[in-house]
């Protein structure tokens, strides 16, 4: 039972991980309505500068040419800077374009980003990419309790991201994003500039999505271009369909079942002995997932709940807390 | 969204998920890893463009679990395959490798390929679990290897220097590279270059191939612009056969190197009479093991063995050995045997002949299918390479390059 | 025309692409006054609405509100200018509630801006304080008290448009911009919207630009009438002055024999 | 070094395959109002039906083809039946369908692989070999590619300017917020999208497994480099996804010249993303 224990501390440990992940997107989606279609363009962001800035420099086999031996919590503040300035560049051109735009531009400008991690290999080591990437705290805490500490580390960046969220969602702030979410000319005759909101929901996802990133990198200890394909962003986003877009709840439960699902379904071989077609059939289920839940629970588990009257009247009337 | 009346309430799926996953890992429990059997686990990928990889190697293990298990098992216990798919993903396969080192409670893994290969090692050495992988020639795991992770295929800057040696030998000054970019491509296709340029020659063009595109006509174009007389080429059996049906189909001329991984007789068939003269460098033939061991494929696979399988079904052979040299079928115990099973002792061929001599005492050298796969403390193996030509329909060994004369 | 009117448009120009649709337009709309703007279809009455509240860029000539020159700012200067508009469809935020949709509208709010957010509640408090009650305040002045925890696209039409009003009152304006307020309600709505206008206007001083297609429905609640065609100005004055000026009789009748 | 042409008609060959299949694309984008992602899918799946028909039935090539439109189009019009339709009655937004489109895609694509394996395969035609013209070395096959597509885009020209269906599906398909509101006989225009958009993709997947091989991939490697097209000549136009996919096509072949062919998939993200910054409405122009 503890070897099952320990595989489950590891699914945990990545589901966290998307649950960080789909917390970003319910700000860039759930509450701001924008159709994030590159989310992992972020998460590559964050997880390359941790790993670039706390890499041992390079010997001369290796491909890339910088690594700066620092340590991990620089790593991590400096992936959530690096992925929130991406998020501006890429926020600049395609945040004025209409929904659908945004969508199809976003995946592409992830796909560029893919190209450019496989190719410059000065920076991230191209196809070969990173590896022995440090990992907090490795010589203090006893190996066989790593994992749960890891786990640890993850549950809390989870914890703080769903507190953030949460206080956005309830603020003013949260409010204004909502409105441009619902109608943005209508929100913009208001006198919002919503171009500024739309940016910094964008930049205050894209550091959870780098937050992410750089949780994952210290967690793998190696990154290469195929951990960060298309399908990173698809997980994500059937996590916080499935959860409940709108809703921190519903995106952190949407990420945990999501990803127990994909592990679950691991189990199928032993089940029923299918054989060569399992791997395929593995992949067809959580596509069928998909379709059902949307059919049958299109606001997903954990719907967005409206914040009532004397929800306000309550807040105010004890100073705000 | 429109909340139809088709709504499920939320209890109701939430319900229906949990049942779902409870019972999916229940049969998690009942299925893995029970104490009578050892597991030895597989990752490789079984979906995507490279699923025949996965494929070809579990036929190629069993062959090898089949024949210890009736010489009596691993250490008198039965073995039991899990297989798990990396999807060519390395997210996948983190999650795959750790069902099978904690799940599973693997002895060894073998697999996977150059893409996740080192993206799951730190991990398998943390986990303490062998990986023996068959596929994987990068040479990121030319100084990284030992200890926990080996493999039974040749490292790609190995290759990649026999191949420049081929063109070398074989009078060319000037030549073309191409290689598929990914992992296991560029490694080869830059120590290619590497070498050649160490042997004095030049590289016209070097061309960096996506794979999995529908057309390379121009990175044809692109690598033939300067009409090199010899192209090196690396990419799998797919790609390669794509590029090598348009460049025929363009006509533009000159021989081919080509990387190992088409370095079998259907591919040198399919493609045919224009492959006639061109060049692949491919392992040193096994003799009499590899002829039994092809036998056997083919009666189970119907055709004849992939590129790799030997390999695959020699990775499975080294694991079991170890565990018997060791005693024990835990992997951080059989690990440290690995290289010494492989090499500097009597020569033994099978399981059984294996397991026998270690019984009596005597140090064994295993030589497989895949020749005398002797693995270093680095963990990487280091053998000679044959050359080959293809007379228009199959290939056809011409020379051999030793393993000392890739010193350069 | 005097000189201390709210707002005073002056030789306007807009033109999409090689197309003329505002082409010297003047208007002035004096302080506390309910002023219309009619003309019909294609007269440009939509591009000049959009160009006072700032969603077209004017090319040429000039908007001064209060005696400050407005004209090409962006529309959350001209909000806090104190210009603020409604839709013709009116343009509620349907999956929030009324009460929400009312908070949206206030302007200057701390709260609204990412440092105080992060910081806190207690950073915001002030404002949201008095955000709940101008608001509260609102939601019973426009009689929508027992709708306020219905989310606004369960809301009946006519109250819709209520809400949109009362959401414009939230960024205290000296002019509000109304489009075609009355479309397509039925009647006994029609009165009631009427009413409210001019309930505000008496009660809290506010000054009103409606657009509107029909001539009809706007006269009896107009003070001052500006027409235009073609996008000039062509007569402007009492409803009665307009009603009987020959050129806008002839624009109207052009209308209904084409 | 001089430009060598031979990567211009590489280009017009890829070109032409991608603009019949974003045609298809840009339609059901237009009119049904949401991003297909399992379109990818039709392609493939019209590249299979035709291989089973070639080869496993042994029918000659281009009565495989001929027969893989009708399959294919059949198919997207069961799926649409089951999987969108019930979603679009129930007034689901854009996002559910898009969604639900790449569930649909995962689904289709491990089908097909469970069903024929990864293994690229080839159409039983004979085999071609290269002709010098000009300077540039083209194949028969290629030639009859080029010469399908441009008839079809010539066929579907006429459909959309000289038939009422047509004249509705531009209009419907080029004013979005008409787009299904305005109460047309709308379920009739969207069966007839389907039709056109999957009978198109189909004839595109066979081109390009004529071109090339036919593999479970093969469509959804192509959809981004789709979608480029059709933002690049602006939702909802068939034109501009005509011009979209020969310009992408164009412009991927020819910049190995220039760049590392490792760079090509990133090309058509690049030229779109450009051109959004540049001119937002696409490379025709809005109408207005």
């Amino acid at each position: 039972m503890l070897e099952q224990l320990s595989f489950m501390t590891s699914v945990a440990t990545v589901a966290g991980i998307y649950a960080v992940l789909a917390l970003g997107l319910n700000i860039h989606w759930g509450e701001t309505g924008l159709l994030n279609f590159g989310h992992v363009a972020f998460f590559a962001v964050g997880a390359y500068t941790t790993a670039i800035l706390t890499i041992p420099s390079p010997t001369a086999t290796q491909a890339y040419s910088f690594g700066f031996g620092l340590p991990v919590v620089v790593g991590i503040v400096g992936g959530c800077i690096a992925a929130g300035l991406v998020a501006v560049l890429l926020g600049i051109p395609t945040l004025q374009l209409d929904e659908e735009y945004l969508a199809i531009v976003s995946i592409g400008l992830a796909e560029i980003l893919r190209h450019v991690m496989m190719n410059e290999n000065w920076l991230t080591g191209g196809v070969a990419g990173l590896y022995g990437i440090d990992r907090p705290l490795r010589g203090v805490i006893p190996p066989e309790a790593y994992d749960f500490f890891y786990l640890g580390l993850v549950v809390l960046a989870v914890g703080l991201c769903y507190a953030y969220s949460r206080r956005l969602k309830q603020s003013p702030f949260g409010r204004v994003l909502r409105s441009i979410r619902d109608d943005e000319e209508a929100s913009i005759a208001l006198g919002k500039h919503t171009f500024r909101y739309r940016m910094q929901a964008f930049v205050v996802g894209g550091v959870m999505a780098g937050l992410a990133g750089a949780l994952w990198a210290h967690y793998a200890t190696a990154l290469t271009p195929t951990a960060f394909g298309a399908n990173i962003t698809f997980l994500t986003w059937v996590g916080l369909i499935v959860g409940g877009s709108g809703n921190s709840k519903g995106a952190i439960l949407g990420a945990g079942l999501i990803i127990a699902f994909r592990e679950a379904t691991r189990y199928l071989p032993d089940l029923y002995g299918l054989g060569d077609i399992i791997p395929t059939l593995r992949l067809i289920l959580v596509g069928a997932l998909v379709i059902v839940t949307i059919r049958y629970r299109p606001d997903g588990l954990l719907p967005e709940r409206d914040i009532s009257y004397a929800e306000y009247c309550k807040r105010v009337e004890y100073g705000g807390e | 969204m429109v909340n139809g009346d088709k709504q499920v309430d939320r209890r109701t799926f939430l319900q229906t998920t949990a049942v779902a996953g409870g019972a999916f890992s229940v049969a998690g429990c009942m299925g893995g890893g029970g104490s009578d059997t050892a597991v030895l686990g597989m990752l490789q990928p079984f979906t995507g463009e490279v699923a025949w990889v996965g494929e070809s190697s579990e036929v190629a293990m069993n062959i090898a679990v089949d024949q210890i298990n009736e010489a009596g098992g691993m250490n008198g216990t039965d073995i039991e395959i899990v297989t798990e798919d990396t999807e060519t993903n390395q997210q996948t396969a983190i999650s795959a490798l750790r069902k099978l080192t904690d799940s599973d409670g693997a002895s060894a893994i073998l697999g996977p390929t150059s893409f996740t290969l080192p993206a799951v090692m730190d991990i398998a050495q943390e986990s303490q679990v062998p990986i023996i992988s068959p596929t994987a020639g990068t040479s990121v795991l030319d100084d990284r290897g030992g200890n926990y992770i080996f493999r039974t295929s040749a490292s790609d800057s190995l290759g990649g220097k026999a191949m420049a040696r081929i063109a070398r030998d074989n009078g060319y000054e000037e030549i073309a590279v191409m290689y598929v970019d990914n992992q296991g491509g560029r490694s080869f296709g830059q120590t290619v270059i590497e070498g050649f340029e160490a042997l004095g020659g030049t590289i016209t063009t070097e061309v960096a191939l996506t794979p999995g595109k529908s057309s390379y006509r121009s990175e044809l174009t692109e690598a033939f612009q300067d009409e090199p007389e010899f192209v090196s080429l690396t990419a799998g059996t797919q790609t390669g056969q794509i590029i090598l049906d348009q460049w025929d189909e363009q006509g533009l001329g000159g021989v081919w190197g080509l990387s190992n991984d088409m370095q079998t007789d259907s591919f040198a068939a399919d493609v045919g009479a224009p492959l006639e003269d061109s060049y692949a460098i491919g392992p040193l033939p096994g003799g009499e093991k590899y002829d039994e061991f092809a036998a056997e494929y083919e009666s189970r696979a119907g055709e004849s063995p992939q590129p790799f399988t030997p390999e695959a079904y020699d990775a499975a052979m080294l694991a079991a050995l170890a565990a018997e040299a060791a005693e024990s079928n835990s992997g951080s115990d059989l690990a440290g045997e690995i290289p010494a099973v492989s090499k500097d002792g009597e020569t033994v061929t099978s399981f059984q002949a294996g397991a026998d001599a270690l019984d009596n005492g005597t140090e064994i050298d295993y030589d497989g299918a895949s020749g005398p796969v002797d693995i270093t403390s680095q963990g990487n193996i280091r053998s000679s390479f044959a050359v080959f030509q293809s007379t228009g329909s199959e290939w056809e060994q011409v020379g051999e390059i030793a393993a000392d004369s890739l010193d350069f | 025309m005097s000189d201390d009117g709210l707002l005073e448009v002056r030789d306007l120009n807009k033109y999409f692409g090689g197309v003329t649709a505002v082409d010297g337009f003047d208007m002035t709309v004096e302080r506390n006054s309910i002023t219309g703007l009619i003309g019909p279809n294609g007269a440009g009455k939509t591009t000049v609405f959009r160009t006072i509240s700032g969603f077209h860029d004017p090319d040429g000539g000039k908007v001064v509100f209060d005696g400050e020159e407005i004209t090409g700012k962006p529309v959350y200067e001209i909000v806090e200018a104190g210009i603020t508009r409604t839709f013709q469809e009116a343009r509620t935020f349907p999956e929030m509630t009324v009460f929400e949709n009312l908070l949206v509208g206030k302007t200057g709010h701390r709260g609204e801006k990412l440092l105080p957010t992060t910081a806190g509640p207690k950073a915001y408090a002030e404002d949201e304080r008095a955000a709940v009650e101008h608001a509260d305040q609102l939601l019973g002045y426009m009689e929508l008290a027992e709708k306020r925890d219905q989310r606004a696209d369960r809301l009946a039409v006519g109250e819709r448009k209520l809400l949109e009003i009362a959401r414009a009152l939230m960024t205290n304006p000296d002019l509000i911009l109304l489009d075609e307020p009355m479309a397509g309600l039925p009647s006994d709505l029609t009165t009631d919207i009427v009413d409210y206008i001019e309930r505000i206007r008496e009660e809290r001083d506010q000054t009103f630009l409606i657009v509107e297609h029909d001539m009809d429905t706007i006269m009896n609640i107009c003070d001052s009438i500006t027409v235009m065609e073609a996008g000039q100005t062509i007569a402007s004055g009492t409803p009665e002055e307009v009603r009987n000026d020959e050129r806008v009789v002839e624009a109207y009748l052009g209308e209904e024999s084409a | 070094m001089a430009f060598d042409p031979q990567f211009l008609l590489n280009g017009v060959i890829v070109g032409s395959t991608i603009a019949l299949a974003a045609i298809g694309l840009t339609l059901i984008f237009g009119i049904l109002d949401f991003i297909n992602f399992a379109h990818g899918e039709y392609l493939t799946l019209g590249a299979y039906a035709a291989l089973v028909a070639n080869v496993a039935l042994g029918l000659p090539f281009v009565v495989a083809a001929v027969v893989a439109i009708p399959i294919t189009v059949a198919l997207a019009l069961a799926l649409d039946r089951v999987v969108f339709y019930p979603l679009r009655r129930e007034g689901a937004g854009a996002l559910s369908l898009l969604i639900t489109s790449f569930g649909l895609s995962i689904i289709l694509r491990n089908a097909v692989e469970m069903v024929w394996s990864s293994d690229p395969r080839r159409f039983d035609v004979g085999g071609a070999e290269a002709m010098a013209i000009a300077g540039v070395r083209i194949t028969a096959v290629q030639i009859a590619i080029v010469v399908v597509s441009l008839v079809l885009m010539i066929a579907i020209h006429l459909l959309l300017t000289r038939t009422t269906l047509g004249v509705t599906m531009r209009a419907t398909a080029s004013n979005r917020s008409l787009a299904l509101s305005s109460g047309v006989n709308t379920e009739r225009i969207v069966t007839w999208t389907w039709v056109i958009g999957a009978g198109l993709t189909a004839i595109a997947g066979v081109l390009i497994g004529l071109n090339t091989v036919v593999r479970p991939s093969m469509g959804f490697g192509l959809l981004l480099v789709m979608f480029a097209a059709v933002i690049l000549g602006g939702i909802g136009d068939p034109y501009g996804a005509m011009l979209g996919g020969l310009s992408i096509g164009i412009a991927q072949e020819v910049s190995v010249a220039f760049i590392s062919a490792s760079y090509k998939p990133a090309v058509a993200f690049t030229i779109m993303v450009v051109l959004l910054l540049w001119k937002p409405e696409g490379l025709r122009g809005a109408d207005t």
